[in-house]
């Protein structure tokens, strides 16, 4: 897994958010302000850009480009989230030109550590750190096996947290003003960091 | 079918309707050489002067960019629709207005807003310009009394950025700056009530869903769920429900003095909001309080959603001599 | 299903939002004891300064009533929603206003204000006040060039009022005044769009259909229909239409200055506004027309209508003048 | 016909109005601003209001309080168009107690006149005098039937006026402004015209 590699992870990730945004935006309507799907396929497509030209460089020089294009993009939760997760993506591969199987499950740990540290979040807050943590969790217990493996362990893992904060009450972001009218609709961005995960994961299939 | 909206493409409209702005109101307003979107005001910063910036999500106009002039705010980043701005737009504000006396950022309590101001913050430390922050929380409906800190910043910004921005202008200290601005806040009461979605001109679909018939009470200015959903009531019950819950949380005496902010959120008709403050102040007088000034108008929107807040600031002498300072903004003065 | 608004009995909106008027805007606004319906400005109306009287339907605020103070109109008369307001609120502005120089009505040319109006000018002259008339027609969408006398008076009523009021408030004579004012309505030119239908406070049901995805050019602001419906256009296809149709009426050379409204009708969003002001200005820059001054708002509404419309008042030293005239309204300042 | 009967014509011309307001309304929305029908009811509600307190007074009376409060309540088109006739009617009337038949015909003949005077319309310029002229010329051409023929003579006429507007394009009022686009829409002040009319032939039944 190279620079080419990563950079062709995260334009899997921006196709996956383009094609969810809508849904993205409907279910942040439900407890939010319907815009979750915009800020992550604008994000993402500000990666893209930014990326279109990186060629040949080292993971972690991708992973500041695109903590810095999502960041710029577009501010609201999202934009410092995952700017800080791709930051520490990036610094917990630094120095690495091509990384190996062992290095996966350090990027999803890294990435969620990042979202934990800046969101200030706990899980069960309803929140995407509720996919992102089972996702990390996942990630590390995978550790040893093929890359592809963590990130679709990570992806299932992701899943089925997203799937369990339609039954948690928000304690943190927009929604968490809404105490208990909050039940019963899943967190947008548990949704969305789930897809990211499972279009990461697949990159591995087409390479 | 899309909604209805007179924008070109959907992703440029915030960068559009600043050019407009610029246009328009050059005489007031510049945009920074660092971002286009930090919109200063020509008047206004100078040495010796904390400087105020405000800032958040677009859709809200004329919050924030055009309470920005001389005598209330300094400059405004802007952010996407319902967005939070990143942090380069609110760095490239700080630089642009700090006067050696110190920055305050002023904004609506979001988790979204915290972190990207905090982050301009922490990048503005590292130039040495001290930089200190006031959350507004004037919506009453968005979290009970004892988690006052959860609420979120809603119309009510206006007299409060109106009062910090006044006692900067003043030359008052940094200390003061933040003391009078957390003091306005404090005093500063907002209900809302929605009657329509609005619609993000990049997807051009409801945000929300309001049958007909239908209003909520204490919904967010981004269309967040409110506290009460139920049949549209005449204006006098949904202006007494709101004045209900103000006066019990403002527990203010006979013969105190308020500031009435009676707010559209976009499509409420004027007639409809001279009809709310005819009831407001009739409530006003019936606990013996006072008007000192009104405001009617839209102040604080939500795009094209369809809605009215009341805020109600519960003044002191000081406060009184801020809101009454003029001020030289875009789109709102006071002389 | 009705429509939503934040109204009590829909019979009473007039007189309650005037009262929510009073109520805030006392200071600059009071009734005329003979109607309640007058309203007049507490400051302006003086001995040997010839009165200006303005007025029409309600649900166009802030057109008429806000335009009502010191260096604008110094009284307005107050109809029903769209409907003209009757003989008797017009005379009691003119004997309230009256200073011994004459008085002038201005107002949009509608059959039913030109009948009330006129009806009220017949009983001032018993009283020995002489009324003269001048009705606004800026609207270029209504009726073909050669027919310019039916054209109807929409949201350019603004400027044309602004520049009559301060010929008013420098004193001029009653036939300097009334010159100024066909002036100032001869070089204004409106086209505007309709995006959504309105609906009065008494039925509460749309008062017109446009279908989803469509939109109208040219429509009048009680929602007549305009010149050409079909599918909505982007913003700057819109505003060249309009723009192509107000050069061709305007006929101006480069180097002349205008004076730019780019106004709401009610539901459309400032965005929308200043993403449309945006490409008026390129369109001027790009034939060599200068803005000495652009407003951009809701100045005259169509209650809850979505829709827009761009003014160009085709300037000369003495309307840039006037138009740069202080005026202390309750909706509006110049400073 | 005394003040009583003619005061028991303007209710009944009221009670018409209301339940046609917002049909009325309708057709205004057509070609104009869609309040005709909150006009006429206004301006009859108004009516029914002045006239409550008067009982037992001459025709020409009940006329002119009608016209005054018709007026003030209204403005609009509506409102100067009839006044008018109400005051036309009303001299038309003068000095009278006790109309007979023969004073039908004048009294309708009055009321078109004064729409004519005041709304400067000719016939043919898609307006209410579209039904209120020919009403008039059938009310004169029943001179000497009882008043309650003439009255749905002028009824009859009015209708069928009503309808003819359809195939006119306006030159007169808002939907002057429209050109072609006015045909096919029924104006809407003629039809309250022929509405009112009816109502009023009618009280000639019940009494
Ligand atoms: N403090 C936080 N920590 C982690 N995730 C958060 C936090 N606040 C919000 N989020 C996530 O952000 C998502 C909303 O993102 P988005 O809609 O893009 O931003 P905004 O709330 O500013 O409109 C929520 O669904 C939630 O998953
Ligand atoms: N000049 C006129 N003469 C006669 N009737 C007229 C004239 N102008 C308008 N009308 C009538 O008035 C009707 C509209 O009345 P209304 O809706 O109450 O007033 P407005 O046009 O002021 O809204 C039209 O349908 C037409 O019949
Ligand atoms: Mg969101
Ligand atoms: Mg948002
Ligand atoms: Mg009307
Ligand atoms: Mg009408």
């Amino acid at each position: 897994m190279d620079g080419n590699d990563v950079k062709a992870m995260l334009l899997a990730a921006a196709d996956a958010m383009d094609a969810a945004r809508d849904e993205l935006c409907a279910l942040d309507g439900e407890i939010g302000d319907a815009d979750h799907g915009v800020a992550m396929a604008g994000g993402f497509g500000a990666i893209r850009t930014a990326l279109v030209e990186l060629d040949g460089v080292a993971p972690t020089e991708v992973l500041n480009a695109a903590a810095k294009a999502f960041l710029n993009a577009v501010g609201a939760s999202s934009g410092p989230l995952y700017a800080t997760a791709f930051m520490r993506a990036g610094a917990a591969v630094k120095g690495k030109d091509v990384l190996g199987d062992g290095d996966a499950p350090g990027l999803i740990v890294a990435m969620a550590e990042g979202i934990a540290h800046r969101g200030k979040a706990e899980r069960g807050d309803k929140t995407m750190l509720d996919a992102w943590g089972p996702a990390s969790d996942a990630a590390t217990a995978s550790a040893g096996k093929p890359a592809a493996t963590v990130f679709h362990a990570a992806a299932d893992a992701a899943e089925i947290g997203a799937e369990a904060t339609v039954e948690m009450q928000a304690r943190l972001g927009r929604a968490a003003r809404l105490g208990a009218r909050s039940l019963g609709h899943k967190d947008p961005g548990a949704a969305s960091a789930a897809l990211l995960l499972r279009a990461m994961a697949r990159t591995f299939e087409e390479s | 079918m899309q909604t209805k909206k007179i924008i070109n493409d959907g992703d440029d409209a915030v960068d559009e309707m600043l050019d407009g702005i610029l246009l328009a109101h050059g005489d007031t307003l510049r945009t920074s050489a660092d971002s286009g979107r930090a919109i200063i005001a020509r008047h206004g910063p100078r040495d010796g002067k904390v400087g105020l910036v405000i800032g958040g999500g677009s859709g809200h106009e004329p919050t924030f960019v055009g309470f920005v002039g001389q005598g209330l705010a300094d400059a405004a980043a802007i952010g996407n629709v319902f967005a939070s701005p990143p942090p380069d737009p609110a760095l490239a504000c700080v630089k642009e207005v700090s006067g050696g006396t110190g920055v305050l950022f002023m904004y609506g309590n979001y988790a979204g807003d915290v972190m990207n101001f905090d982050m301009a913050a922490e990048m503005a430390a590292m130039d040495d310009i001290e930089v200190r922050t006031v959350l507004t929380t004037d919506d009453v409906a968005s979290a009970p009394r004892d988690e006052i800190e959860k609420r979120r910043g809603v119309a009510g910004n206006f007299f409060i950025f109106k009062a910090a921005g006044a006692a900067a202008d003043e030359m008052m200290s940094l200390d003061d700056v933040e003391r009078v601005a957390r003091h306005a806040n404090a005093r500063t009461y907002t209900m809302g009530v929605a009657l329509s979605p609005c619609s993000l001109p990049q997807t051009r679909r409801w945000n929300f869903d309001l049958p007909e018939g239908e209003m909520e009470i204490g919904m967010g200015i981004h269309g967040e769920p409110g506290i009460e959903r139920g049949p549209i009531k005449q204006a006098d019950q949904i202006v007494d429900e709101m004045m209900d819950r103000i006066f019990d949380e403002m527990g203010a005496a006979s013969g105190d003095r308020v500031a009435v902010l009676v707010n559209g959120l976009g499509a409420t008709p004027l007639m409809e909001l001279y009809i709310m403050n005819r009831r407001v102040q009739a409530r006003l007088e019936a606990v013996g309080l006072s008007t000192h000034a009104t405001w009617v108008g839209n102040y604080c929107t939500s795009l094209e959603m369809a809605g009215a807040s009341v805020t109600l600031m519960h003044l002191d002498d000081e406060l009184q001599r801020l809101i009454d300072r003029p001020c030289h903004c875009a789109m709102f003065r006071v002389v």
